[in-house]
């Protein structure tokens, strides 16, 4: 793979879990591929599916979807209705050949920054393999 | 007027005016009917000069009246640096209409039209227009009536580009593979300016056109007195309306419906189910879902002031009922009336949203 | 499976028209929706009778399904429950449409009942229209044969066709129509109660009609399997896909006509997606060069997908209300079909099922997440 | 058009030294899409808040962009100057360049690469922020405590204040579980001594209205303004208003009928724990009348059905031996343990001083009681596996607790969820122990689980502290600013939200058909506007268009 190819992925990180794990991965100077922009929202749960298509159409190489390990949601059952959402909608994708391993969930908890460094960086090769996402360049969507 | 004469036809023709401007860096990107994979045509909007092979300005196909896509190109804000965009009369006329509803802005975009030849209905893409291309620039060429085409074409009077600043001459005596090309305003000559075809001073109007304007006129003299409208009432209503599915496919195709959340679609236009019940007691039945003919009239009401005649929902309705000449025809009516032309100018105020002092003053005595 | 063998009057629809005469005198109904022929004569529409007069012009069994049953029955009830006792004349899968939307409360079934029927399959509503007279004669062929070559899609795929796992309340079986006799029999008490009251007694054992349904369930998932595994290669990347969806021209229509589409304004025509500022198109242009403007119809469609794939009863109304015949139902069913298995859920099958991602369990869909934490 | 003022920060020699701040600001000045751009050494610092307010009314930007640390870190600082300078404080973004760009990229130019992405995706978002106003409403001051146990009125006490009234309903008699304990654990001190001092504290405050004899019907409103109707002793209805509820409605003792081996209601003389002391109150006797000479008490009755210990049976068993000791020296007093639960620094001395005063302990595997010869005896295996015979006088059951009926009732009225066991769940088992996923509903005592006195009232203390703190008499209650709202014009009833919520943040207008949210108890999680399939479920702050946008950036 060309080695210089850095996937952009779009990382959804929960606010109370997966963003807190992010930034204690910063403070304890964990270093990780500059692949992942995240972007925060308050639960899981709020990363509706229109995103995620929106941003795997927008271009991006991979779409991380990040929220509290099952029953220590901030917000109690939200990260249970995120992996109903996420199955959902990578089932459809296997269902029309498009590239199901490009969406990922990872359950991150807020002192898990080994655990957020380790998804990071695993997604960000696992996309190299992958390369450029074909969606990218289809003109006629 | 000044106009280019380039020995290649229109499509061609087109194509090299839109390399040029891409090339100078005129414009940033250019707005026209493409070919796409499979057999689908649509309108592409393009910054890459590789990618105009794909495209077929005048090719005899309207997928979606593009007033509605530039209005989505341009209704949040202008475009900042300028677009080409190629497109058909009625396109324009509808364009002009959305300006005056504020669903559209026109700065920095240059208008491309032609001559309009008509298109087939859109159901004809899925099978390919080859066998019948030649025999479409044939008719085109003579000015001759197609059957094929479709209706609202056939009977289209305002097939000339009056507010294009570029115009190409595609019709009426003039052969196909020669195409001139009428610089209408000041813009579309510096648009040109510096292009390597010779140019040449004509002063031709657009006429020469005439005998296809009186022929679609008489066709349409007939098309609209075979469907006796006025004596519709209820019944008639019910009837030509009777196999409409409430899909409200001919109003998400219409350039002049704009609404964002189509009143016939919104909670206020929904009654209880009370009402049904006294309606059933009424007339003893009540056809669901209801208010079809509510719809179509009321679609009447909001667009025939502005309705250009575009057939767009004839062409996408599903069981095929002539919603566009009950349409057109109504909007030729009410346009009269009101003395109106739409998309003729875009200062010119939509008659319902002014008024005058002293008119209709038989009404209301 | 006790019901009544009927010997048919003239035709199936007469025969069907006397029995919700009856229904209607005995008052076990206030009114009946059920399709009638539409004054012009190529099409059919619901209408929701009281008046027994107007119930002879019905027909019970139309050739066509221009407009899916649940979304007439759903203009009745969404603001409301009526206190009307209707009985609905319709398909297996208008039926199994009325129930996801109950659950989504576009529909209230309180005093609603269904009759159903044995479908054997409808014809595309625009080649009805082309050719009344002679769809009219070919249909009455198709409901003695179950065979046809111009079905819609939809209806070849169909497995759904018969009484099982259907909550309806009297339920009319078609598959021996070759003696010319149809079966009646009640599936809930309420059928069972409004039966008697007419004066029909179950006292005939239907379950031999059933190795008709399940010979043509047989053919039905052949040409299921069939189609959908020349569908998967056909439809896969974005190539695939986009190349299946070449002729679509983005009227939506496919979304409009669909019965579990009930959103008043579909998101993909929000103000949020329809008006973005110039520069965002021209952002998507970027390193492409070019984009078919404005460049959502693989959003729309997947989008669409990923609301209502699990909702989705295949009946093929997308298909039929699509201007440009773009094979819509074919990759709507194919999907559906999918997702449904893996949350082993069948749309329309009983009210209290809610859809699967309107609930959730503690211990599921491992295989999705990346869940290896530090416990 | 907005006009966004953009801050980078150099935290010291943080973001500085890793990120290439020149770059990055002529990128974003040839962008042309902010006024101004201002560099800071530490904006967190006082003089870089200072620094930070007066470019704010120097410049009259509408939005700001801040390229610093962590949201977590100083968005509440950087909000609060942004107040003070008049600007609403949700026109602004806090870009995460620190912790989630420069500690985490060793180099430097892919570091500036994507601290710049991330910069325009905030610069793209911040257009489309809308102001919020931070939100208050009155709040009634006055508390409802359900339930008139120890850990009631331990509550009540704590919560009566001169402005603040304090109804305690009680469906029988104030004392709940302790009116059936003799003496105390670990101080052998009589109860009532303890239960009149409360309970005179209780009726001797007059800030506090008791209800006895009397049921809570229903529960409406929301924090900061309950209704409840309430049935009195004489069976008529009234309505109190409270700010706040505290469910201290106890548990109730596990009764052993089901369980065969302990001959419990079928054999004579075998009492669980509570009966006995209620029986024994005044003379310890058999049924045949005279003092027992020989007492097995046993352990952990109904453990493993139950699942789970209930801490306090192993020290109230052996306060129950003592009791017995007491009073009948020469009794035999034997106590069957699997294992001893002993927390705390108490419990340890208390087991040894039992032990001294002549209790036997004897470890168990399995054990039955059973009748023979006009005796009760007790059969037990103990871990070497041999099988002994014990013959007593009289058997006393130590069983754990459960939730009552009143746990059920109370999580359906107030929508509060219950874990596994049947007990109120609390919202957080480290972080809140005392607060419900319902805002403003509290939980004390063994309601919440089984546990000892001193626990249940510390909790009863502490739900009466969280009161005091959140609503204050005469203030108002701030509300979660960045709550969801749903658009009536798009809405069309289909209650996916109200599904979805967890905190029943979200119910149907039935007149309207809409969906409607209560903005005191949405905590503004998001859910509902991911589950709202046309987009009429609009999270603020974090809505649809501007996530988009923001997406839209990044991938450019």
């Amino acid at each position: 793979m060309d080695g210089d190819f850095l996937p952009r992925i779009i990382g959804f990180l929960c606010n109370w879990c997966s963003y807190a794990g992010a930034d204690l991965a910063g403070v304890t100077r964990l270093k990780m591929p500059p692949s992942l922009v995240p972007i925060r929202v308050m639960c899981s749960s709020r990363v509706d599916p229109l995103f995620i298509l929106k941003a795997l159409l927008g271009g991006a190489d991979g779409v991380l979807v990040a929220g509290c390990h099952p029953g220590d949601c901030h917000y109690q059952t939200g990260n249970y209705y995120t992996r109903r959402r996420i199955a959902l909608t990578q089932k459809i994708f296997s269902e029309l050949g498009l590239e199901v391993s490009r969406l990922k969930l990872a359950w991150v908890a807020a002192s898990e920054g080994a655990r957020f460094k380790k998804v990071v960086t695993e997604f960000t090769e696992q996309l190299r393999e992958m390369g450029p996402s074909p969606i990218g360049e289809e003109v006629f969507l | 007027m000044k106009a280019l004469k380039m020995s290649k036809p229109p499509d061609d023709a087109i194509r090299d005016i839109l390399r040029f401007s891409l090339e100078k860096k005129k414009v940033q990107a250019v707005f026209s009917l493409s070919k796409i994979e499979g057999n689908g045509y649509a309108y592409a909007l393009i910054s890459n000069k590789e990618l105009l092979s794909n495209i077929c300005p005048t090719f005899p196909l309207m997928p979606v009246n593009s007033a509605k896509m530039i209005s989505r190109l341009t209704a949040v804000e202008a475009v900042k640096s300028p677009i080409a965009v190629v497109l058909r009369p009625c396109e324009l006329r509808a364009l002009f209409e959305l300006v005056k509803l504020e669903q559209a802005k026109l700065d920095n975009l240059l208008f491309i039209s032609f001559v309009c030849n008509g298109v087939f209905p859109i159901k004809a893409m899925k099978d390919g227009l080859d066998g019948k291309l030649e025999k479409y620039w044939e008719n085109a060429r003579i000015g001759q009536d197609f059957a094929e085409l479709r209706e609202s074409c056939r009977i289209c009077e305002s097939f000339v580009p009056d507010n294009a600043d570029i115009v190409l001459m595609t019709g009426g005596s003039q052969n196909n593979d020669t195409s001139s090309v009428l610089m209408k305003t000041q813009k579309g000559e510096e648009f040109i300016e510096g292009i390597n075809d010779q140019f040449v001073e004509e002063d031709r109007e657009l006429k020469g056109l005439d005998n296809v304007r009186n022929r679609r006129a008489e066709l349409k003299k007939t098309v609209f007195s075979d469907l006796k409208t006025e004596d519709f009432g209820i019944q008639g209503l019910a009837r030509i309306f009777g196999r409409c599915i409430n899909c409200h496919a001919c109003s998400k195709a219409c350039p002049i419906c704009h609404c964002n959340l189509c009143h016939f679609e919104a909670a206020e236009s929904e009654s209880d189910p009370s009402t049904f019940e006294v309606d059933l007691n009424n007339r003893g039945a009540l056809r669901l879902p209801t208010n079809t003919v509510f719809y179509h009239v009321g679609r009447l009401i909001h667009v025939t002031i502005s309705c250009v005649g575009c057939g767009m929902c004839s062409d996408v309705c599903p069981t095929d009922i002539p919603v566009a000449t009950v349409f057109t025809k109504i909007a030729e009516r009410v346009q009269n009336s009101f003395s109106y032309v739409p998309g003729r100018n875009v200062e010119e105020k939509i008659p319902i949203l002014t008024f005058e002092r002293d008119e209709l003053e038989e009404l209301g005595e | 499976m006790m019901g009544k063998v009927i010997p048919l009057k003239e035709n199936l629809n007469t025969t069907i028209k006397e029995i919700l005469e009856l229904l209607l005198e005995k008052e076990c109904f206030d009114a009946v929706l059920v399709p009638v022929r539409v004054p012009s004569g190529e099409s059919f529409a619901y209408l929701l009778m009281k008046d027994r007069r107007i119930l002879q012009s019905c027909t019970p069994l139309p050739p066509i399904m221009p407009v899916q049953g649940a979304r007439a029955l759903r203009d009745l009830t969404r603001r409301g429950n009526s206190n009307l006792k209707v009985l609905c004349v319709m398909r297996p899968c208008e039926i199994r449409a009325s129930i996801e939307l109950a659950k989504l409360r576009q529909i209230r079934l309180e005093n609603v009942s269904f009759l159903s029927f044995d479908c054997p399959g409808a014809l595309r509503t625009k080649d009805y229209i082309n050719s009344p007279e002679e769809s009219d004669n070919q249909y009455q062929e198709i409901i003695a044969t179950w065979e046809s070559e111009n079905f819609r899609s939809a209806c070849n795929t169909c497995l759904h066709f018969s009484y099982e796992g259907l909550p309806a309340d009297l339920h009319i079986h078609l598959t021996n129509m070759k003696e010319e006799r149809m079966g009646i029999t009640p599936l809930s008490d309420k059928g069972k109660e409004s039966l008697s009251r007419i004066g029909i007694e179950c006292n005939g054992d239907l379950s031999g009609w059933q190795t008709e349904v399940n010979e043509i369930s047989r053919k039905r998932i052949a040409n299921r399997d069939k189609a959908f595994s020349e569908l998967r290669d056909k439809i896969s990347g974005a190539e695939g896909f986009h190349d299946f969806f070449s002729d679509c021209i983005n009227c939506h229509n496919c979304m409009r006509v669909c019965p579990i589409c009930y959103c008043r304004q579909c998101f993909f025509d929000s103000s949020g997606e329809a008006k973005s500022e110039a520069e965002d198109y021209l952002a998507k242009i970027g390193a492409k060069g070019g984009i078919r403007f404005p460049g959502d119809m693989m959003l729309f469609h997947l989008g669409r997908m990923s609301h209502m794939a699990l909702s989705c009863v295949s009946c093929g109304a997308c298909e039929d209300g699509c201007p440009m015949e773009v094979p819509v139902s074919r990759a709507f069913a194919f999907v559906a079909d999918e997702v449904q298995k893996m949350f082993d859920y069948v749309p329309g099958r009983n009210e209290e099922e809610p859809i699967p991602v309107q609930t959730y369990q503690e211990d599921e869909l491992h295989q999705y997440e990346d869940a290896k934490g530090t416990g | 058009m907005a006009k966004i003022g953009l801050y980078l920060c150099e935290c010291g020699p943080n973001i500085a030294e890793v990120l290439d701040l020149e770059k990055i600001s002529n990128e974003i000045k040839k962008d042309g899409k902010v006024a101004a751009i201002e560099r800071h050494k530490l904006l967190c610092s006082e003089d870089g808040k200072k620094f930070l307010a007066e470019s704010i009314e120097k410049n009259g930007f509408d939005r700001l962009v801040i390229a610093a640390c962590s949201p977590k870190q100083h968005e509440a600082t950087f909000m609060d100057v942004m107040s003070a300078a008049g600007l609403n404080p949700y026109m602004f973004q806090l870009v995460n360049v620190r912790e989630q760009c420069a500690w985490m990229t060793p180099d430097k130019e892919l570091a500036t690469y994507k601290a710049l992405r991330y910069i325009r995706a905030a610069i793209n978002r911040v257009r489309y922020h809308r102001a919020i106003e931070q939100k208050e409403i009155e709040c009634n001051a006055d508390a409802i405590v359900i339930g008139g146990g120890i850990t009631g009125m331990e509550a009540a006490v704590r919560a009566a204040q001169k402005e603040r009234r304090v109804y305690l309903i009680e469906q029988t008699e104030l004392g709940g579980m302790l009116k059936c304990h003799r003496v105390l654990f670990p101080t052998m001190e009589l109860v009532d001594q303890l239960l009149k001092a409360k309970v005179d504290a209780v009726r001797g405050n007059e800030q506090i209205e008791v209800f006895e004899n009397s049921e809570v019907k229903d529960v409406l409103g929301f924090f900061g303004n309950f209704v409840a109707t309430i049935e009195t002793k004489e069976k008529e209805e009234i309505t109190l208003h409270a700010g706040a509820i505290i469910l201290a409605t106890g548990a109730e003792p596990f009764s052993p009928e089901q369980l065969s081996n302990f001959g419990y209601g079928t054999l004579d003389d075998v009492y669980i724990a509570s009966e006995f002391e209620k029986v024994s109150a005044d003379r310890i006797a058999t049924k045949s009348g005279d003092p027992p000479k020989s007492v097995a008490i046993v352990h952990c009755v109904g453990r493993k059905n139950l699942g789970y210990c209930s801490e306090f049976c192993c020290a109230n068993s052996m306060k129950i031996a003592r009791y017995i000791k007491e009073r009948l020296s020469d009794a035999k007093v034997v106590q069957f343990y699997k294992n001893l639960c002993l927390p705390g620094t108490q419990y340890d001395k208390f087991y040894k001083e039992t032990a001294e005063k002549g209790v036997e302990f004897i470890r168990f595997t399995d054990i039955e009681v059973t009748r023979e010869a006009e005796r009760l005896s007790i059969k037990y295996r103990k871990e070497d596996h041999t099988e002994n015979n014990l013959p007593v006088d009289m058997v006393i059951l130590s069983t754990g607790l459960v939730p009552n009926s009143a746990t059920e009732r109370f999580a359906k009225m107030l929508n509060i969820p219950v874990d596994e066991y049947g007990f109120f769940k609390e919202e957080h088992v480290k972080l809140d122990p005392v607060s419900t996923v319902t805002e403003g509903v509290f939980i004390a005592g063994c309601a919440q689980g089984p546990g000892n006195i001193s626990d249940s009232m510390a909790q009863g203390g502490a739900a009466a502290g969280r009161i005091l703190s959140s609503v204050t008499p005469g203030g108002r209650l701030q509300l979660e600013p960045e709550t969801s709202q749903v658009s009536e014009s798009l809405c069309v009833g289909c209650g996916v939200c109200v599904n979805v919520c967890a905190y029943g943040a979200v119910t149907i207008d039935e007149l309207r058909h809409i969906s409607v949210v209560n903005e005191v108890l949405c905590r503004g999680c998001g859910n509902c506007a991911a589950a709202c399939p046309s987009g009429a479920a609009r999270h603020r702050h974090f809505t649809t268009k501007q996530i988009t946008q923001e997406m839209g950036e990044i991938l450019r």
